[in-house]
């Protein structure tokens, strides 16, 4: 699947997105997290507060919760700030 | 039928608003809400928008349908801008127009506040000695303010 | 600083909003009312809307006050129009400006519940056939959204 | 003092103004409405439906237990149907 990053999580990571392959053991947005953190330092520091970190799959809003099975893109990236 | 756009370019609140009600005469309230960048106190040289692009677009659009479904509108625009934008700027525009004046004012506050809370924008502050600022910081107050729309909708 | 006019001429909502933000980086949120006259239902000729001649301009003025006494605003416009007014044309304009977007959304909506239920103007009917309708009834609905800011106010 | 109508207070009385001069004993708004109810038939209907009459003591909104004294101008029409 495809993780595309936003505003200071894409700053942390230092890039805009990637294919990642996470392991069949990971299953939920929230999982996906903890996965993507053990990458490396970058992803430690993007990820180092999960709980303001929000995802969405194939371009809607999900909770960390909900199973990413089957989904082509998953977006993370701070609470928005549009408006 | 909703006007949704996401764009780099300015917008012209007029012209979206009177494209809304030309020729009608169904139309009693048309309410426009434009968002604009402040200076705040003088220290920033422009706002800088970052977006989702694909999700930007379907997310304001299930906001939009949201508040169709909410009150009787005879037309909505939103429109949201990206990229560098300098105080004083126009940054989002939001037009309600109703028959009844309490559909279109709360519409237009309903779309406000969940463009604040779920559309996926963020900003960065570009100062004027020239440094790149902070990202702007998600507010406590914007999430309440569109949390109670939650509880309308429970509530009756 | 309020800018108050009750006349029968149209106005320009875009002219004025402009004229209150124009040279200004403080200003984040511009919210503008439009009134329109409905058709209803294709049976109307035009509203003739009657006022009382300095009442009108002072109890808008002190209507005004109270919403800049409640809320942050960097500018106001209220302006009402009377004579005779046709389907599609314009009947008020409430124009506010303020750093923060709730603020200008609720005094927006505050003036425009006070302008219905304290303003003095009269609507009447003309009607398509050429006969003289009724004058329009005043809304309970409109008394229950006026009365929704003196409880917001005892409350705090 | 100057009386003043509006809509169909004034559509009914059958003019926009007139001077009055009410007995002392009539001290209060809603006194003065049934005071001037009694000056025809014209005000009668007018004024049919007291508790329907909204007034203005020199241009400020008043209720109909409010004191007229001193005031120069009343003024009594239905409820405001603007904006």
């Amino acid at each position: 699947m495809k993780a595309v990053y936003f505003a200071w999580v894409r700053e942390r990571i230092g890039k805009t997105g990637e294919e990642i392959l996470p392991p069949d053991d990971v299953k939920t947005v929230g999982q996906l997290i903890r996965w993507l953190s053990a990458k490396g330092e970058e992803y430690a520091y993007a990820f180092e507060k999960p709980d303001v970190i929000r995802a969405a799959l194939d371009r809607t809003h999900v909770k960390h919760d909900v199973d990413i099975a089957g989904a082509r893109e998953i977006a993370f990236f701070p609470p928005m700030t549009g408006g | 039928m909703a006007v949704i756009r996401i764009q780099r370019e300015d917008f012209d609140a007029a012209s979206e608003a009177s494209a809304l009600t030309k020729g009608r005469t169904d139309i009693g309230a048309v309410v426009t809400f434009t968002g604009l960048c402040r200076a705040e106190g003088g220290k920033l040289a422009a706002l800088e928008l970052e977006h989702y692009p694909g999700m930007a677009e379907e997310e304001i659009a299930r906001v939009v349908a949201d508040a169709e479904q909410r009150w009787p509108l005879q037309g909505v625009v939103a429109i949201h801008r990206y990229g560098k934008i300098a105080p004083g700027e126009n940054i989002v525009l939001v037009v309600t127009a109703s028959s009844h004046r309490i559909a279109a004012l709360e519409a237009a506050e309903f779309l406000m506040d969940y463009l604040k809370t779920r559309a996926p924008f963020w900003k960065k502050e570009h100062l004027l000695d020239g440094s790149s600022g902070d990202w702007v910081e998600a507010k406590e107050v914007d999430d309440r303010a569109a949390e109670r729309w939650d509880v309308a909708q429970d509530g009756g």
